[in-house]
């Protein structure tokens, strides 16, 4: 996620823990009015965090390097996995699904005119998972997954490595063929091909470069759509389209010019004066434009709800109690929460995996299509449980701890929340704590909290991504949760239905209806959009993709 | 000359005993010092002004909150981002409760039927007001403004907000009258901070000179070098937000300026005769310091104080907006600016009035302090 | 002799926060060609005012000058705007400030100081200038002017100062002088030397000079003329003589015996008692009446008409008027004035 | 001159020393900071990755090892590597930035502060009249109203409304116009504010008085013999605050896209890079020594009776 | 007068540092002591070392070496808080500047009272203001005076609130640095007038220090002449204005304006210049007659007696 950046100003996209935001400073893509160049601009609120692929944690190192760098797949127009420098409609997959044989197109070269191979890929899979290299998504991604990944670097505590780096399953038999033998069949494996953790690198540059790689503009190689000519660290960077690249004649831009913008209102005045062509709205400007014919839309794979954490120090016995979480999870009127903080087309969430984000593998259907709805908002239901809650537990007032991020949004946040839920649950108070957003993370660590207001996105595209979150005792459960049953179906997504498509689909639904409907363990409080600006000759960026980079740049067009 | 004094008669001209202790006597009557400073002031026109100003703002920061029926934390989301309305004003501008949009559109028709719909509004309390009628051929667009009445849209006909509301859609009447409590509070605070630690420290610094003069001021340059974010960030941990948070951080880093302030004045002063003076009787250091060198600097340190009160006052809302200072709902004046800068463009009514209220605060206050040192200075005295 | 000034009714006003200060209340005199008048009197009593009053300083817009006329080369000074009056200051009419030590600026330096005024009203060049005032530098009597217009006032002494403000008032060969106790604050040695100094050049440039000082010692040395101040008024006027030898004035007595001489016995010293008068209500009758031992019924009520004495002396006190008793001036006073009378030459050989 | 040359010796021996506390107690209170460097990724990497990154940036040697680690690294000139950036050096990290910041800080001092002694002076001059009272009420504005709202009116009303000026960014003289002004209104009303005060005191003086009578045209009273002398006030409060506009103001610097040394020091802060922390401290308190020392040599610049070794006593 | 000797000087030296390198000797060196009941006055031109001599007596400054001894106990010497007090009580001062020497922003009352604050002289407020005003009525100012600020007073009021605030603490001592320098005549003639009265009734000692000889004359049973840190000659005051030996204090005596028009007219003064002295030895003090001492070598020494013989 964006290096630590408070969250709520961060577009919050790739699987991080993230919190509402109300903004995004999209990127904006102006063109010079001659129409000879075709030329995105964009503003981003940050510096590129790395541009080495295996340190890409956050939405904009992810997105820069998919504009940059090729991996073996990269996702299409549409969002699906399409051919990148292996051939798609080559690939083998044997064994049951252990092992996956990738053929690479012989027209890929690296912008120093070296063809790109398959040995760089596995020069750039066995740096990502050698432990020295500190790469945080290598193992998350891997362990488990590719062969001895789990080996090379174990993750829990007190296992010792008992592998090196060499040993990881994936070898190139010739120049133009990867084999990759997996752990255990994994049907989302496929979407790690488009993500950046496993672009090729090529050995002998990067070497070369130590521990300079990647840090300026000549410390890299690039092999993808665009190259970067220009990096101003913290001001702006330059990408101009890739001459060498193998399909640069579907490349219609021919750069894309990006600034670094952090206060959203001096984006949106770039955007009037002409400077920038696409900019996120947040709810204190969206009014403003609401009318506006460049106002547009993007619905995100991100959800957003309250933590209610059942090993709170003090409060367990309340936060353990049913009714008091239903009661919780049903007083908050989530239209009003999206119409109050961000004022934008985001959608209330009565679920945990986001709508339009996967569908079932046989009836195409989306996940929320056989799931529904759960905990809605519903005052009198809520001052029922709570009353029930009151009753079972036996107070008449208690007083919670709620934590949000410091930004002005996470402010209005948490301001909201408290009226929300003292108005309509009488006898709860909320004492709040708005912290910055590090020590936001130690306290949810730590578990010193009752109430925490969070999201999460995707890696990639698998619901599993989300429901894995609160198995007992998951790193991110961090609200001790804890339900037998909700285990073991995770735990059989995870290994024996693996093969099964369609029982797995309906195993998560299950458990996601565990969660909700039977345990009301979290209160769901919204799917995100984005509100942004965008000039109308700017094609290609109306979606999201569903994971990995926002955007596709290769597709992106201007057309005046 | 000559003539009229021939009229003048001899008994004019007798020698009478006039007590030369008579030109010492008082031309003045004796009055106490207090009164008498009190009487300096009202003379001062401009002080008064400015203490009216004074006393009016303390006064409605009182009063203000409980002349409607709001409370600082009373959201009704109906209700929210309302404009300004009095009733009896709504001829101003200011006060009608009206929000005017600025809507583009291909023609005027699809601009107010856009207008309608993003703002939900019935027509029947709208005004269009066609800016241009744009040129379809042209890539031109038409533009309207469209003025709304959002209190009767939203049915609050008979319903006045003052100030008009913030996002949650709370009374913002309410709410800066009460958050201008919690600046009065914060100015005053850090004037006194400034006032007990700054003048002390850079009176002693100044008085004893020297080998002490030195180490107070490296001492000085310590405490500013070291990043006043972190020594905050780390009191979030150790402290409850809330008063004693917030004094804690004044008080650390608030009175350098004072101190330096001080310390020149004293160097200046500190060799006067009158100091001296003291000496001989067998005055203490800290006798001298407080009877002698620090009453002669009044003058500089009210003209500081008038930069600290500010200062805190925005210091207070970064302490609030890192979480070290007042906990919502409650607000303060500097947080309320923070908070509306993000929206001014659209509702600019949230900036105005505390940025009013904290500019006429300032202006009354710096007049008041120059007519009170003045008053205070019995040179000023005839 | 030629009339160089005319002062007629000069009244000078202050506002302050407690009313009018009638600092300056009708003052009139005339100053020859080259003589020099002193002005004395007790602090406060408008000598200052007046001379300020001269050169157009009088403070705005505090200060005001509702009545009078000041005659110089034909032209009411009191009418001049302040461009005019800055061609006057310093070129026609320059004066020597009370304070060494605080009437030059800290951060100039010497050389500039006097420069100044020979640019502006004379205008020459840089060079030229400096050359005139290491001559006037040397003039005053300061050793090593040329490494001394490079100085910054604190490097001189306060003797030295003064040379130097007498310097700078002498820079444009001034028709008149107006000198402020130029030497109240300058020990005996260094003031008779000033003394000398500014006689010499008054004999040199033929120039008037207003000498104000309360010290009757360096009036009875420079004047010419002497104007006594009380509380805004001329109280008494005459020659040098008149006023030391025949003082009608019971102010003026005061002052004379106020002085101890260098062989007067252990007796006590005739202090006038009690202080000035409040200047913002000035009494109706004798400003002086209060502290006056032989005040009378009139002092109370009238202000007291100028009479005259001699052609050159006059005085403002109602013991002058023909109705008023004969009443003798104090013993000390008497008896300084017979010693005055026998003993000059006696005393002459002393040194 | 070598009264000058030991005086300064003194000086600066004093500041290595207040520097290295700084150094000291800064490092051991950023040591209390909650969180690591790496508490936002802890999300998704494991306890043992942790480990590997603590152990690669010395996290995990004893605090006083990494103190006496860093001090040495100080005195070999070596400000260490940042954690945010990985790999980048702390000194080219702040050498990138300071140019804007200290660009617009200058600008913004220079400028306001200029502007903020001929206010004052005037205020001065016409003491009492409308102009006071108007210039001292602009100056409580100046002061009394943050800058970002400056920033904020400017930056519609000059950049979008109009279109005179770029809005943000930096890219050429243009652009340091609207950043420059929001800065130097509040260094502007201070220095009127106490100009005005030590003016009047100074014109009040006898030697202005003197200059009077030399015929000396109001001009040259006020730039020649006043101005000098009512310096001294003016120049020990801008100093300080001359170095913390140079090394940049987070949120003008936010508002108008400048990168500068603010936003990025505060950034450091938030996530816990702590050698950018330290370096940046470190580069700041040495300017405002620095700047406290020019201030004393200055005075005597000023006033010739204030000796060098005389501004402290 | 008594022939007790109240205070003993003995040589002197007070010098300043004012750079590294550069030490201003401002006393250098005299000896002199002043008995119970007398005056005692100190001259010579300004910056010669008078306030300096004053102040050290007073222990404002410390020493740089040679001794002060008051009623036979070391000034100078390491002293307790309470010996100090003491001392403090017994030694006090009235300063050259009556507008400098005087807190703006106090009360005539707080003034005066601080010594009898400090020194605990007074029980309550009531006896205090009794005290003030008692002492007020002493100087010559009346209890109205109170509560007034010292700008409300002219220059010879605010003198005399200085002496009011040194009799506060009843002295037997009192450093008068330039009492009436600053002040017009006719004041300078109350003030004088005032000391002298509050000599006869209270018993008090007199260091006076001014440049004006005359006046100096006028109170003091003895003068001093200083020049450039040393003390040139002592004498009577009667012998050293009719018998002046040294050539500084016979130049300062010429100097003197005298306010009769004849006189100054016809005067002439007689320049001193230090470079006519003998250099061939250090000079010494002298004393060329009885009590009459001066500064001199062998070879000056007669040349003096010569000329007083004639
Ligand atoms: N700027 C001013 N504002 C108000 N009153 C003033 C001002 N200047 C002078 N005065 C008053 O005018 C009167 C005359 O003052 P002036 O300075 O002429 O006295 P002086 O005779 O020169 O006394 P000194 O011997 O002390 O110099 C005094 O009462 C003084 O207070
Ligand atoms: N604190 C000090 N530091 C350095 N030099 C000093 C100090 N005080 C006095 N001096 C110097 O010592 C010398 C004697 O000063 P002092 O004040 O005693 O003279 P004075 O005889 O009292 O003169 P005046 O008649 O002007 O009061 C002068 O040259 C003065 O500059
Ligand atoms: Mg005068
Ligand atoms: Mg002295």
């Amino acid at each position: 996620s964006d290096g630590g950046d408070t969250t709520e100003e961060d577009p919050g996209t790739d699987n991080e823990e993230t919190e509402g935001t109300e903004t995004d400073n999209e990127g904006t893509e102006g063109e010079e009015a001659a129409g000879e160049e075709k030329i995105l601009r964009i503003a981003e609120t940050a510096e590129i965090p790395s541009m080495d692929p295996i340190l890409a944690e956050d939405s904009s190192s992810i997105q820069y390097q998919d504009t940059v760098y090729e991996g073996l797949y990269r996702l299409g127009e549409d969002g699906e996995l399409v051919s990148g420098i292996a051939i798609k409609e080559e690939t083998l997959v044997e064994e049951e699904g252990l092992k996956w044989t990738f053929t690479l197109r012989d027209d890929a070269v690296w912008s120093n005119g070296e063809p790109v191979t398959a040995n760089d890929f596995v020069y750039a899979w066995q740096r990502a998972i050698d432990p020295e290299n500190g790469s945080f998504y290598a193992p998350y991604l891997m362990n488990g997954v590719i062969k001895n990944a789990q080996e090379i670097a174990p993750q829990e505590e007190g296992v010792e490595a008992t592998m090196k780096p060499e040993d990881l399953g994936v070898s190139a038999p010739d120049d133009h063929t990867l084999v990759v033998e997996l752990e255990k069949p994994t049907p989302y494996f496929e979407s790690f091909a488009a993500f950046p953790t496993f672009l090729p690198l090529n050995q002998e540059f990067v070497e070369a470069q130590g521990d300079q790689f990647a840090l300026e503009v000549e410390n890299m190689l690039f092999n993808g759509p665009f190259v970067m000519t220009e990096w101003a660290h913290e001001e702006s960077w330059e990408l101009v389209k890739n001459d060498q690249y193998w399909d640069k004649d579907n490349v219609s831009l021919d750069g894309i010019s990006i600034s670094v913008v952090k206060e959203n209102s001096t984006a949106v005045s770039m955007y009037e004066t002409d400077k920038i062509d696409r900019v996120g709205l947040n709810a204190t400007n969206i009014d403003q434009f609401a009318t506006s014919p460049e106002l547009i839309s993007i619905p995100e794979n991100v959800t957003f709800w309250l933590k209610m954490n059942q090993d709170s120090a003090n409060y367990s016995e309340y936060m353990q109690n049913e009714n008091f979480r239903r009661a919780i999870a049903q007083a908050v009127n989530k239209q009003a929460f999206i119409d109050t903080v961000y004022g934008n087309s985001s959608k209330p969430a009565n679920y945990l995996v986001p709508e339009g984000f996967v569908s079932h593998p046989d009836s195409s259907e989306d996940f929320r299509a056989a799931n529904g709805d759960f905990l809605e908002f519903d005052l009198e239901a809520a001052q029922g449980y709570w009353e029930a809650a009151k009753e079972e537990i036996g107070f008449d007032e208690v007083t919670i701890s709620f934590i949000s991020g410091d930004t002005d949004t996470g402010m209005l946040i948490t301001e909201f929340f408290q009226n929300e839920l003292e108005t309509n649950l009488p006898g709860l108070t909320l004492e709040l704590k708005n912290v910055p957003f590090n020590e936001r993370l130690e306290i949810q660590k730590r578990g010193e909290f009752e109430l925490v207001f969070s999201g999460w996105g995707p890696d990639y595209a698998d619901a599993i991504s989300f429901i894995d979150m609160f198995v007992t005792d998951g790193p991110n459960n961090e609200m001790g949760y804890s339900n037998p049953e909700y285990d073991k179906l995770v735990k059989q997504v995870k290994g024996e239905l693996a093969l099964d498509p369609a029982a797995r689909f309906e195993a998560m639904q299950e458990a996601e209806r565990i969660l909700l409907e039977e345990d009301a363990a979290l209160a769901p409080i919204f799917q995100r959009e984005r509100a942004l600006l965008s000039k109308p000759y700017v094609v290609g960026m109306d979606e999201l993709n569903p994971f990995g980079p926002d955007y596709s740049y290769k597709y992106v067009d201007i057309q005046k | 000359m000559a003539k009229d004094d021939k009229k003048l008669s001899k008994d004019l001209f007798e020698p009478i005993e006039l007590s030369a202790d008579k030109g010492e006597e008082l031309t003045r009557p004796e009055i106490s010092f207090w009164k008498d400073a009190w009487l300096r002031l009202r003379k001062n026109k401009a002080a008064i002004v400015g203490l009216f100003l004074l006393i009016f703002i303390v006064f409605m920061s009182l009063i203000g909150p409980m002349m409607n029926d709001y409370d600082i934390d009373q959201a009704d989301y109906d209700a929210k981002n309302l404009t300004p309305k009095v009733k009896g004003l709504e001829w101003m501008s200011m006060f009608d409760g009206k929000k005017t949009w600025e809507i583009e559109g291909v023609t005027v028709e699809s601009a107010t039927e856009a207008g309608l719909r993003a703002y939900e509004v019935d027509e029947q309390f709208v005004e269009i007001e066609v800016i241009s009628q744009g040129n379809p051929d042209n890539n031109e667009y038409a533009k309207i403004e469209m003025h709304v009445d959002d209190y009767a849209n939203r049915g609050y006909d008979e319903t006045y907000f003052w100030f008009g509301t913030d996002q949650l859609g709370r009374d913002l009447w309410t709410r800066t009258w009460k958050g201008t409590q919690i600046s009065l509070y914060i100015g005053l605070l850090a004037a006194i901070i400034d006032m007990i630690v700054g003048v002390i420290y850079g009176g002693v610094s100044a008085y004893y000179g020297g080998r002490v003069d030195n180490y107070m001021q490296r001492f000085i340059e310590i405490l500013v070098g070291i990043p006043n974010l972190v020594v905050v960030i780390l009191m979030i941990i150790l402290l409850k937000p809330g008063l004693l948070a917030i004094t804690i951080a004044l008080t650390i880093t608030g009175w350098t300026g004072m101190a330096r302030i001080v310390r020149g004045q004293v160097l200046k002063l500190k060799n006067q005769e009158f100091v001296l003076a003291s000496r001989t009787l067998g005055a203490t250091d800290r006798r001298i310091l407080s009877k002698h060198l620090i009453p002669n600097v009044t003058a500089m340190i009210v003209i500081n104080t008038m930069f600290t009160i500010p200062s805190a006052i925005f210091f207070e809302s970064f302490l609030s907006f890192i979480g070290l200072g007042l906990q919502p709902p409650i607000a303060s004046l500097g947080t309320l600016i923070d908070a509306a800068f993000d929206s001014y463009r659209t509702y600019p009514y949230m900036l105005v009035f505390p940025a009013i209220i904290i500019s006429v605060l300032m202006i009354g206050f710096n007049i008041v302090a120059d007519g009170i040192r003045d008053a205070l200075d019995p040179k000023m005295r005839k | 002799m030629e009339k160089i000034l005319e002062v007629k009714d000069l009244n000078v006003t202050f506002d302050t926060y407690s009313g009018s200060v009638k600092a300056v209340r009708g003052v009139t005199f005339d100053l020859k060609k080259g003589e020099t008048l002193a002005i004395v009197g007790e602090s406060g009593s408008g000598k200052s005012v007046t001379t300020k009053a001269l050169m157009g300083l009088i403070p705005k817009p505090a200060g005001k000058i509702p009545k009078g006329e000041i005659l110089f080369d034909g032209k009411d000074l009191t009418k001049l705007s302040d461009k005019q009056m800055s061609k006057i200051r310093g070129r026609d009419i320059s004066m020597i400030f009370q304070d060494p030590m605080t009437s030059l600026n800290p951060t100039m330096k010497i050389g500039r100081q006097i420069m100044e005024s020979l640019i502006k009203h004379q205008k020459m060049s840089k060079d030229k200038a400096k050359e005139r005032a290491i001559e006037l530098l040397e003039l005053v009597g300061i050793p090593n002017p040329k490494d001394r217009i490079d100085q910054y006032p604190h490097q001189f002494s306060g003797g030295m100062r003064q040379r130097v403000v007498i310097a700078i008032a002498l820079a444009c060969n001034p028709k008149i002088l107006l000198a402020d106790e130029p030497t109240t604050a300058l020990d005996v040695t260094i003031q008779a030397q000033i003394l000398e100094l500014m006689k010499d050049i008054q004999k040199k440039t033929d120039s008037s000079i207003v000498f104000i000082t309360h010290d009757l010692g360096v009036v009875a040395n420079v004047a010419d003329r002497v104007a006594v101040m009380y509380a805004g008024k001329i109280v008494e006027i005459g020659t040098v003589d008149d006023i030391f030898y025949n003082p009608k004035h019971p102010y003026t007595w005061g002052l004379l015996g106020s002085m101890p001489t260098l062989d007067s016995a252990e007796e006590e010293l005739i202090a006038i008692p009690g202080s000035p008068p409040d200047l913002t209500n000035p009494p109706t009758g004798d400003a002086f009446a209060p502290r006056n031992p032989y005040a009378m019924k009139i002092d109370t009520e009238m202000q007291p008409p100028m009479f005259k004495v001699s052609d050159t002396h006059y005085a403002a006190t109602w013991l002058l008027h023909e109705n008023a008793p004969e009443v003798d001036p104090p013993e000390a006073v008497k008896r300084r004035m017979r010693d005055f009378a026998e003993g000059s030459m006696e005393k002459g050989d002393r040194s | 001159m070598w009264k000058m040359g030991r005086f300064l010796l003194q000086r600066i021996v004093y500041m290595i020393i207040t520097l290295f506390i700084i150094a000291t107690a800064t490092f051991f209170l950023m040591k209390l900071l909650p969180g690591t460097p790496f508490s936002d990724i802890a999300t998704k990497a494991s306890d043992a990755q942790l480990e590997i990154l603590q152990e690669r940036y010395g996290l995990n040697d004893p605090v006083p090892v990494q103190y006496a680690n860093y001090i040495i690294g100080i005195l070999q000139g070596d400000l260490g590597v940042s954690f945010q950036f990985d790999n980048r050096n702390v000194t080219d990290l702040i050498m990138d930035r300071i140019g804007p910041s200290a660009q617009l800080g200058l600008q913004a001092m220079v400028i306001g502060t200029v502007l903020g002694i001929m206010l004052g002076m005037v205020a001065a001059l016409r003491h009492n009249s409308l102009l006071d009272y108007s210039a001292n009420i602009a100056a409580v504005i100046g002061i009394s109203i943050p800058s970002f709202i400056f920033a904020g009116l400017l930056q519609y009303y000059l950049g979008v409304e109009l279109g005179w000026l770029p809005v943000a960014q930096w890219d050429g003289i243009q652009y340091t116009i609207m950043p420059t002004i929001s800065l130097m209104i509040f260094p502007m009303a201070i220095c009127a504010r106490f100009m005005r005060t030590e003016m009047l005191e100074v014109l009040g003086s006898d030697y202005i008085e003197l200059a009077r009578a030399k015929g000396v045209n109001s001009a040259s009273i006020l730039f020649r013999h006043a101005m000098r002398n009512a310096l001294i006030p003016v120049i020990t409060v801008i100093g300080p605050m001359a170095v913390s506009l140079m090394t940049g103001t987070l949120v003008i610097e936010q508002i108008f896209a400048v990168p500068g040394l603010g936003e990025q020091f505060v950034r450091s802060i938030n996530m816990n890079d702590y050698p950018m922390i330290m370096g940046t401290t470190l580069f700041f308190s040495v300017l405002f020594i620095g700047v406290v020392l020019l201030v004393d040599i200055l005075y005597g610049v000023i006033d010739p009776r204030i000796r060098v070794s005389g501004g402290k006593k | 007068m008594s022939e007790e000797k109240l205070l003993e000087v003995t040589n002197l030296k007070q010098h300043f540092q004012t750079g590294r390198h550069s030490i201003v000797k401002a006393v250098d060196g005299i000896t002199f002591d002043i008995k119970r009941g007398e005056t005692f006055g100190l001259v010579g031109e300004s910056g010669c070392g008078k306030s300096t001599t004053g102040r050290t007596i007073i222990r404002l400054y410390d020493a740089t070496d040679g001794s002060v001894k008051f009623a036979g106990e070391d000034v100078h010497g390491k002293k307790s808080r309470s010996e100090l007090k003491k001392f403090n009580r017994k030694m006090q001062m009235i300063f050259q500047d009556p507008y400098a020497s005087l807190n703006p922003r106090m009360t005539v009352k707080e003034i005066i009272s601080e010594g009898l604050d400090i020194h605990g002289l007074v029980a309550n407020d009531e006896e205090r203001t009794k005290r003030v005003q008692d002492l007020l009525e002493t100087v010559g100012l009346n209890k109205e005076h109170a509560t007034r600020y010292p700008h409300e007073f002219s220059g010879g009021q605010r003198q005399r609130i200085g002496i009011a605030r040194a009799l506060a603490v009843e002295p037997e001592f009192i450093i008068a640095d330039e009492p009436i320098s600053a002040l017009d005549v006719s004041i300078q003639a109350q003030v004088v007038n005032l000391l002298k009265k509050l000599q006869k009734e209270h018993d008090l000692t007199y260091l006076f220090i001014a440049h004006d000889l005359s006046m100096v004359k006028y109170i003091s049973d003895r003068i001093g002449v200083m020049y450039f840190g040393k003390m040139v000659e002592l004498a009577d005051s009667e012998e050293l204005y009719k018998n002046p030996v040294h050539p500084y204090t016979k130049s300062l005596l010429s100097a003197i304006p005298l306010p009769d028009p004849d006189y100054e007219r016809n005067r002439k003064r007689i320049i001193y210049d230090p470079n006519n002295h003998d250099t061939s030895e250090e000079p010494e003090f002298r004393e060329i007659r009885p009590n009459h001492w001066v500064l001199c070598t062998t070879k000056e020494f007669e040349a003096y007696k010569e000329e007083l013989n004639n």
